[in-house]
């Protein structure tokens, strides 16, 4: 084995979030009511008995958001490299293939224009379902180009994260990510334009540490782990117990690092209320 | 691949070979390392370099951050703190004079002996240590001193407390506070540039590596751990994504390789510091020419650039 | 004394009657108004009448902060939290349409029962609520929001804590970021405007008083325990050193005077908010009339010139 | 009596560091040697057995720190008017004849411009003897110009505080010098030109809520008391015992609050050094 204060101290891991026991994923991990497809998306995924947040894939959340028949996908055909031929117990490419297959995404965020509640506004939304929405060059792609399509038009950004951090498979270049998705959030922020910035669960390692943490406005959904390092890490390294809230959401508005907590029902009017706000660069 | 990072470096030794400016015996020693890089490039190192790279860029003897300070700095003064909660000693900052030039300087900083290793937290900064480096590059920003950074992280401290301070935040705007600086900036990474608390202070104009540093994503044993399930392959997760400091300048992230002394820098701290020194100073008298409305353009584009699409 | 204060309300008066830009029935009032302050400020307040200002000031029923933003806000959105270390709600901060222009605002907040008192420290902010005060005037400053901040603390806490994470110098830096702001700014004391923790979110363009606010270096009760060396002596102390709007607005401290509803403000907050929202409007409109360049150093030129020499 | 939570917020005090027992002022408060003015002066005015720091009058400062004849003082005619007309136990007119004649000074501040070590610089020392070194009008004043020379010179501005906060006597107007001098640091940080700012005991209240908190670099003597709140009022506020080191320099080194405690044999060299590093502006 390896000591401790080496293995501890990366960041980025897939498995940030306790993933919940696997049962169906119709049924509630938090109060185990099982719901059928078409009730929890009527609910916007979410438990109507506990309240639990079920994920939402990034093509439901822009349908949950965006003006019905408003939005329109930008950069749909950009797809991985794999410039390092990863092979760990599969090969990238593999895996990649997979997640195509899986998922109909080219890889983890989906971006575009839209309007909500006729504001208009670019979206980048991401898919944890997408390799656990994990950002390599595509995702940072993506983000920047979003960056510069919202500047473009003078408007705001709406981003969703979901993402357990950087891509592993793409080595230093999915690093290179944060400081190329936070340029590009400097260069919106000086054509006028705001960053809102809206963290499912999960949003930990290089998401956090980089545009998901720099909107003008942070939203968190209830019960959204928001870590840098995930809690599993930080056991090992620290050995101790972690507070029950471990970096939740609700632990983060306590400590001063999101703006607010907004349920999914309440989402898209804030959004609203948000672009109305800020709308007009 | 190997082809671009030839061209890159082909076309950089004949940009350097047409240049006045750069002092004669460093021009020459600038060529003759450049040259030895190509060398190393179009031999691909094995997996067994890659894996003694990461050794050496761990080595226990390895110059920090303030042995290089000691060496090249005159009139350094250290400033502490982040003006809120404390002050991180595992990231010092400060100014000194570098060749005459007052320079802002923030890098984290490893122990030597057990005490201080516990007390440096092993270079592991907290959000305090990135406050800290970003309350130091304001004044760099102010004064119009240029700022160098010197990366040497196994990464972000993962803690309880430093998530509650908010080590995510910490590390997005430390990199967003270099983004905007109108000041030349240049980072070398002197021995582990660990994920993201590496990066926090590592977007800058010229980004360089020593020849035994390495730069990654996650550390070999945190891949292994992950992807392997077991953190016994770190051997094979570190060939696997490359932290080394040819690939990092074959990828494009980096600008430059910086020579170490023969067997690694810890072998002699006083040439390591040299070397550094006249690759820094070389940096900035690089940067000075380029016009100040320019730079930070500039070094926005190249981090925009980033990155291989299919 | 009061000469210079009549002169410069008289100038104001005719000012204002030649203003067409001011809409018809505020401007009336707002006529109205500056003949009321200028008959008040002939009759010089009596130590009585100075005594009651501190005692409207601090009524329980008084409207805070969040009375005012429900009444004059649309779409208003708080933001939470300094990004380091807490949320402290003895200071709000948040966005919302005021007459239809994105305004930023900071206001002190004091709570209205036991629990939301204790919960609201008093109105009394630690570094943390200067801190979110500060991050908020940077999104005003980017996205070229004016920015009203409303004052009403008795003071910012004097507490262990509160000094550990650095309340003298969060308090100075808040006004540095104000001096240094590019957007339109304008303040009011709406009650308490208590020494440090107030003049913290006070350095604006436009300063404004409420007409039953106070304004002083120390509480009267802090003033009689030092100088009167008894805290009983409070209503000599407040006669000594003038907290009352008018005598703040005669040493040129203030540029303007919010009527309240008759009685005080809590016997009616629909009509204190109405007033103080007209008086915000007006404050702004005549900034939006100030070349931007010209902004910020006529706002440091005013503070530059305060004070009194022999 | 009135509530607490109404006296204690105050934070203008003059009596904020305890005022150490009234032996003769040349007897060491800590280990009670005792000292010929000569002595003391020739080691800098600090406690040859035990190292306390005793207070520096303005012009021993000066004399300690500038190169022998290079200062040239400014604004020595700035004397405080009576706004307020105030009148407490005693006419402030009469605490201003009276501290006049005691120190010889116009008022806690003397300016002007020098060189340390050969590097020009303004200088602008306070002096606790004057009225326990509190800020009116004048201070505030002179802190102005002394911004304005330097920045006229191209040249750093030096502050060595030592100050119980704003003058009550003057009122609403003291208070005012908080903005005012934080103003005049702005317009001289636009300059090019750096502030140094050295906090001597005590430098309490509106100095350290103001410009002493405001310089590129700070400094602190040993054993000086920089707080905001006086450790009486925070102590009758919080009815908690307070730390030992309760607001002093190296709690505030330990806090992140100054960039170093800097013993006055040091100070000269130090400031030298900064002054080499910031100098050319
Ligand atoms: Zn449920
Ligand atoms: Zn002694």
């Amino acid at each position: 084995m390896v000591e401790a204060s080496r293995i501890d101290v990366s960041i980025e891991h897939k498995h940030a979030p306790e993933p919940p026991p696997k049962k169906h994923p119709n049924t509630c991990p938090t109060c185990g009511s099982h719901f059928r497809d078409d009730e929890l998306d009527a609910a916007l995924r979410v438990c109507t008995h506990c309240g639990h947040h079920f994920p939402v894939k990034a093509r439901k959340r822009i349908e949950q958001l965006a003006d019905r028949g408003s939005f329109v996908e930008e950069a749909a055909d950009l797809r991985s490299a794999d410039p390092l031929d990863f092979f760990d117990l599969r090969a990238y490419k593999e895996r990649l293939a997979e997640a195509e297959i899986a998922t109909g995404l080219g890889d983890a965020m989906v971006i575009g224009s839209a309007t909500i509640e006729e504001q208009p506004c670019e979206l980048a939304v991401m898919d944890f379902s997408f390799m656990g929405g994990s950002m390599g060059s595509v995702t940072g792609e993506k983000f920047a180009r979003a960056c510069e399509s919202a500047a473009a038009a003078g408007m705001p950004l709406v981003t969703i994260s979901a993402s357990g951090g950087a891509r592993m498979q793409e080595g230093i270049l999915a690093l290179m990510q944060l400081p190329k998705t936070v340029c590009a959030v400097e260069e919106l922020h000086e054509s006028g334009c705001a960053l809102l910035s809206v963290m499912a669960h999960p949003t930990t390692g290089g998401l956090l540490a980089s545009f998901a943490s720099l909107g003008d406005v942070l939203l968190a959904e209830p019960g959204a782990l928001m870590s840098f390092a995930g809690p599993r890490v930080v056991a090992q390294t620290t050995r101790e117990k972690l507070p029950d809230d471990f970096g939740l959401a609700e632990s983060n508005l306590r400590f001063g690092h999101v703006d607010a907590i907004v349920r999914r029902p309440e989402l898209r009017p804030t959004l609203a209320r948000l672009l109305r706000l800020f709308g007009e660069s | 691949m190997a082809n671009d990072a030839e061209i890159r470096l082909r076309d950089r030794l004949s940009k350097l070979s047409g240049l006045d400016l750069l002092r004669g015996a460093r021009l020459s020693g600038e060529l003759e390392r450049l040259k030895r890089q190509l060398d190393r490039i179009e031999a691909d190192p094995t997996d067994e370099e890659i894996w003694s790279k990461v050794e050496l860029a761990r080595h226990e003897e390895r110059p920090y951050t303030l042995d290089y300070v000691e060496r090249l700095f005159e009139d350094w003064f250290e400033l502490h703190g982040d003006r809120g909660r404390g002050d991180d000693a595992a990231l010092v900052a400060g100014i000194g004079k570098l060749e005459g030039r007052t320079v802002a300087l923030v890098g984290h900083q490893k122990g030597r002996d057990i005490k201080e290793r516990s007390n440096r937290n092993f270079g592991m900064a907290y959000p305090e240590g990135y406050r800290k480096a970003m309350r130091v590059m304001e004044i760099a920003e102010r004064h119009g001193f240029p700022l160098a950074t010197l990366v040497d992280t196994p990464g972000a401290y993962p803690g309880v407390a430093a998530e509650q301070h908010g080590q995510g935040g910490a590390i997005a705007r430390s990199q967003a506070v270099m983004a905007r600086l109108k000041v030349p900036t240049v980072a070398c990474i002197i021995g582990e540039g660990g994920s993201g608390g590496a990066v926090a202070i590592a977007l800058a104009d010229t980004v360089l590596m020593q020849e035994n540093a390495i730069y990654s994503v996650i550390s070999p044993e945190g891949c292994a751990a992950i992807l392997w399930r077991d953190a016994g392959e770190r051997q094979k997760a570190a060939a696997a994504f490359k932290p080394d400091a040819a690939h990092c300048l074959e990828l494009g992230v980096i600008d430059g390789i910086v020579p170490e002394p023969v067997g690694g820098a810890h072998e002699s701290h006083d040439e390591a510091a040299r070397l550094l020194g006249a690759a820094l100073a070389d940096a900035f008298d690089e940067l000075e020419n380029v016009p100040q409305a320019e730079l930070r353009a500039r070094r926005r584009q190249k981090f925009r650039a980033m990155g291989v699409l299919a």
